[in-house]
């Protein structure tokens, strides 16, 4: 009969209006302000540089392999003079400019020495926008704890390393699926 | 005094009111030909005309609302529900973003022509609220030719939205303008016709007489078998003549970008909105009046249930939207001339014919011609055979 | 303007009637050009003399800059091209560099690949099928039921790669990340639910007279004209042409898995939609075969950090949703490709757009555009 | 490059393709350029592939010299080229001959330059390169 598929499809829609009433995968909104969503944990934020807990010292040592193995060049660090005019294993300066990164987590990749990680902060959205978009050293460090509470599997991957830092980057655990050794820049 | 005419006793009394205390107020100041009855008459017009300007609008405004949660729930999502609580002031909301809202006039349009036909297309429709009974006795004008003055009224639009499609000087609402009139004018016809079949078998174009006409519950046109096909003529037809769903087409967003009104905005397009609303919802008026028996019903009061049966038919409409692709311009053509036409005219001869027979074999020969002819008429205007094509997989 | 189209203005003679063909500019800003592509058709009231498309909206040199930037850094860049299909993309140019380089990935990142592949093809066709009848006038109901499937993948696709579109998923020697634990109960969840949801979709649309009457004789492409305009992909299938990459060139390990190729009849719109829902079917056995054979073991092969190819050319191609998506790359030794070249389905199967759309309306001509089913990020680059 | 790869001449191309289509390889899947700069070449990459035997790449290189390239175009044997043709004429600026006419395909028809050839410099490093008219100006 020819209006048969009209009616069909009439049934359908309505059955997706009456259930939608009482059964829950027929209304999949969700309130987003109110409800969220839980993010998976290798959410791809920005990312961010990790210090340690305790020590509160930066494990980044300006080895510059970040800002060589990104695509966009959103990264700028320069290495810090020790007192004594040598140039110290610590950053004096790194800037991350937001315009550019498109979070796609290859620097964290590149990192032999685990000492950045992707964050899980979306909601950047500001009415007015005070501080230019480039991120600089202390709008970008968080303690390694929270990096074990967005992403844990990625922080025991990024287990912080026995030895003191300044020793060099001895090799670290070597089964590990995130970010280090095998991945190429 | 029942719940029936509870609003015919306020209008009395309020007209009463009028004579006692607004006469001997005013008669110093009105001219001497103002007699009292004169005065009753005018204030008994201003009640309705009030009432009506107050109550359409609101039940449009809220109808929009109820089609956006409608149409949401069909698409499993939520529909408004930030602006007020469930949304409720989501239509206020539009109002005042349509108010706000800068009017652009297109540097080169008809500047005059653009800004009356928002005008020339909201007035006809709320004109066309005059003759729909609400109830017993709850009517503005009670026109003996009450159908012929909607159905007339309702037409001007057509004019309109072509005013709007040539002042744009927009390709796109141009093209959209001229498929206005031609859908606009074709589906006139078979709406027409639907609705002398009822008027024929009332005999009085007056809405209360056919009202009246459709006494107890199967006393209802629908359920006569020429009631029935000529409802659904009237159904297709309606939703052409408001540019409903699936026969959209002047404004069909994805192909003509937004039809005759894509050149307009603030008010102005506030007022073509408020005019696809206001046209629907009173063709789903006239339907029920014509086809469901008015005010007609058991137990509750006429009002209640003539607004029931007007918001089940606007459901049909909403559901229309929820589902249907649009149709195309040729085939939107060939299905009135080539299907909808024949049809009602062969309910307008079945219709003649059981008027004269006895009712229950009239009702079954009525029933056995009509599906006749429908089944018959299909077959030309099957040219897509019901296509049960499945791709043949191969590997 | 130009003298009177009397050659093939179709309707009448126009040296009787004097009038003139209408020129109308359909985008790139146009609700239904999905994304900014641009047809400039003349008109002949409503029907359409001349269709002429115009290109470069998006054009941002990918290739360009794919020449300034090492075969690593090229990863997130190819997500951006057909941006519907991320991991797609990232497999096919993943593929491309090993065929380069020699390199084999290990058995668990072929498997990783496929399921991530057909994944991306259920997203891919889910959106193309919704917003076809978007386009035909359904207002979103079918857009939405997709989208509602497609929504789970994406969660699936966040939890794996980090990212719902641009994923970034693929490594030169296999895949970034393993897959996390529980992934694997989620997506059979998916897949076993998938069917009922399809049914439903075409219990909604194909046998929708309106829809039929739409799309049935629409936009017909011919066998021999699309094999030699090289259309690739579910619009050269639904002209009844049985070549799928998958099965012609047998790579990565689909030769293991059993599924067939859905052939249209007749090559028109109905079909184009038809064969993209049998492909979602398919796609789905592949899936459960890979999900059930998934081995263990690494999931990268060893790669030098500083990946030097040899010298010398290679095109990899792979059946992406949309068609053949290749890249042709020519390395000169160092660590950043020479060329860098993406063969464009999107772009490719647009080349018969005007022949399939003289004659239709308006309306058609949107539909037809809408069943080639191009991405603007594909066809410009 | 798997599969076959044969090396032509400006001359014997449409001959070569005209042997190929006839061989049953009726779908050409890829045609693009590159620029050899070392060389002062540039070379024309042809992908065949056979629908019905489903037989891997034929692959035809073509070097033109990189002052004035000029090609046969393979638009009158396979529409497939059309597309791909117009891309390389408007990015490496190959002239082709033998068909109907050639017109940019991604870039706006007054853009002056080839931007893939790897000698080509912006006209603005930092602002993207701005319309030949608005130079007039």
């Amino acid at each position: 009969m020819y209006g048969l598929g009209l009616l069909k499809g009439m049934y359908v829609v309505l059955r997706n209006f009456v259930e939608s009433y009482y059964k829950p995968e027929r209304l999949v909104t969700v309130q987003y302000p109110e409800e969220r969503r839980p993010l998976p944990p290798r959410f791809r934020g920005f990312p961010f540089l990790i210090y340690d807990d305790d020590s509160g010292a930066l494990r980044c040592v300006a080895c510059q392999l970040c800002a060589k193995a990104c695509p966009a060049t959103c990264i700028e660090l320069t290495m810090a003079k020790g007192e004594d005019g040598k140039p110290a294993k610590r950053p004096e300066t790194y800037t991350l400019d937001l315009g550019l990164c498109m979070q796609c987590g290859l620097c964290v990749e590149a990192c032999p020495f685990a000492a950045l990680a992707m964050d899980h902060d979306f909601e950047r959205a500001v009415i007015d926008q005070p501080e230019p978009l480039r991120l600089g050293i202390d709008q970008l460090r968080r303690p390694f704890s929270y990096l074990e509470q967005i992403n844990p599997e990625a922080a025991n991957a990024l287990a912080p390393k026995p030895a003191k830092t300044a020793a060099g980057a001895e090799e670290r655990p070597a089964k590990s699926s995130h970010g280090g050794r095998e991945v190429t820049t | 005094m029942s719940m029936d005419n509870v609003w015919i006793a306020i209008k009395q009394a309020a007209v009463g009111a009028a004579r006692d205390v607004l006469y001997p107020l005013l008669d110093p100041v009105l001219p001497a030909w103002i007699t009292p009855e004169r005065l009753m008459m005018f204030a008994s017009a201003v009640i309705s005309v009030v009432s009506i300007l107050v109550i359409v609008p609101l039940v449009m405004m809220y109808l929009t609302w109820a089609e956006r949660k409608v149409v949401g729930r069909m698409q499993n999502r939520f529909g408004p529900n930030r602006v007020g609580w469930f949304g409720l002031l989501q239509p206020i909301a539009d109002a005042v973003k349509m108010l706000t809202k800068e009017d652009i006039v297109p540097a080169r349009g008809d500047r005059f022509v653009h800004l009356m036909a928002p005008v020339l297309i909201l007035v006809p429709t709320l004109l066309v609220y005059a003759v729909i009974p609400f109830g017993e006795g709850m009517i503005a004008a009670d026109l003996d030719i009450g159908v012929l003055y909607f159905l007339a009224l309702s037409s001007v639009t057509t004019l309109a939205v072509f005013m709007a499609g040539w002042a744009s000087r927009n390709k796109y609402s141009f093209l959209g303008g001229m498929r206005a009139v031609a859908q606009m004018v074709s589906y006139e016809i078979p709406l027409v016709i639907a609705a002398v079949v009822v008027v024929m078998r009332v005999g009085s174009l007056s809405t209360v007489a056919i009202v009246e006409a459709q006494a107890g519950l199967f006393g209802w046109f629908v359920f006569q078998p020429w009631g029935l096909f000529a409802f659904l003529i009237f159904l297709a037809a309606m939703t052409a003549e408001a540019n409903r769903s699936p026969f959209d087409l002047p404004e069909g967003e994805s192909e003509l970008v937004a039809g005759f009104h894509t050149e307009y905005s603030g008010m102005k397009f506030g007022m073509f909105y408020l005019a696809e609303y206001f046209s629907a919802l009173a063709q789903c008026f006239l339907a029920a009046t014509l086809f469901f028996g008015g005010w007609k019903g058991p137990l509750l009061p006429g009002w209640i249930w003539i607004f029931l049966k007007t918001f089940v038919l606007v459901f049909v409409l909403f559901l229309f939207r929820g589902t249907f692709p649009r149709v195309r311009v040729d085939q939107l053509m060939g299905f009135t001339w080539k299907f909808l036409l024949p049809l009602a005219l062969t309910t307008v001869f079945v219709a003649g014919l059981t008027y004269y027979l006895p009712p229950v074999p009239g009702w079954i020969v009525g029933a056995v011609l009509l599906t006749g002819t429908f089944f018959v008429l299909m077959l030309p205007n099957r040219r897509v055979t019901l296509v049960r094509r499945a791709c043949r997989l191969e590997n | 303007m130009d003298e009177h189209m009397s050659a093939n203005a179709p309707a009448h003679d126009p040296e009787l009637l004097d009038t003139d063909l209408l020129e109308l500019s359909i985008g790139p800003q146009h609700p239904s050009t999905h994304g900014v592509f641009r047809m400039v058709a003349k008109l002949d009231g409503e029907n359409i003399a001349a269709l002429e498309p115009v290109f470069g909206y998006l054009h941002r040199c990918h290739e360009k800059i794919g020449e300034s930037l090492t075969y690593l850094q090229n990863m997130p860049m190819t997500d951006r091209l057909d941006y519907i299909c991320g991991p797609a993309n990232n497999i096919a140019y993943a593929i491309a560099a090993e065929k380069l380089a020699g390199i084999q990935p290990p058995e668990r990142a072929e498997y990783i690949r496929v399921i991530m592949t057909e994944l991306t093809r259920l997203v891919n066709h889910l959106l193309l099928v919704g917003f076809l009848t978007n386009d035909l006038g359904a207002f979103f109901t079918p857009v939405l039921y997709a989208f509602r499937e497609r929504e789970k993948i994406l969660d699936i696709f966040e939890a794996i790669t980090g990212g719902r579109m641009c994923t970034n998923y693929a490594r030169i020697g296999g895949v970034a990340r393993d897959f996390p634990e529980g992934i694997t109960a989620e997506i059979r969840t998916l897949i076993d639910a998938f069917p009922r949801f399809l049914d439903e979709f075409e219990l909604l649309l194909s046998e929708n007279e309106i829809l039929q009457n739409r799309c049935v004789g629409t936009g017909v492409l011919a066998a021999a004209a699309a094999v030699n305009a090289g259309i690739s992909g579910p619009v050269l299938r639904a002209s009844g042409v049985n070549y799928d990459i998958r099965k012609a060139d047998g790579y990565s390990i689909y030769p293991r898995f059993d599924f067939r190729v859905p052939v249209g009849q007749t090559g028109d719109t109905y079909d184009r939609y038809l064969v993209r829902i049998c492909e979602m079917r398919e796609s789905l056995k592949i899936l459960r075969q890979a999900l059930a054979g998934l081995p263990d073991g690494p999931v990268q092969a060893k790669v030098p950090k500083l990946f030097k190819p040899p010298r010398g050319d290679a095109y990899g191609r792979i059946e992406g949703p949309k068609g053949e998506l290749g890249f042709y790359l020519v390395s000169d030794g160092s660590t950043k490709p020479f060329r860098y070249k993406v063969r464009p389905p999107s772009l490719i199967n647009l080349t018969l757009l005007e022949e399939m759309c003289v004659g239709h309306k308006i309306a058609d001509a949107v539909i037809i555009l809408g069943s080639i089913d191009i991405v603007l990020g594909e066809v410009d680059r | 490059m798997n599969g076959e790869v044969r090396q032509v001449t400006a001359q014997d191309l449409l001959a070569e393709v005209g042997r190929l289509q006839a061989a049953g390889f009726d779908y050409l899947s890829l045609v693009t350029a590159v620029d050899f700069i070392a060389e002062d070449q540039i070379e024309l990459v042809y992908c065949f592939y056979s629908i019905a035997s489903r037989k891997g790449p034929v692959t035809l290189k073509l070097r033109l010299p990189r002052t004035a390239p000029r090609a046969p175009s393979l638009l009158p044997l396979f529409r497939s080229a059309d597309l791909q043709e117009r891309e390389i004429y408007d990015l490496f600026g190959v002239e082709f001959e033998g068909r109907p006419g050639i017109k940019r395909l991604l870039l706006w028809d007054t853009f002056q330059g080839h931007p893939l050839r790897k000698d080509f410099q912006p006209d603005d490093d930092d602002r993207p390169v701005i319309m030949d008219e608005r130079r007039g100006q």
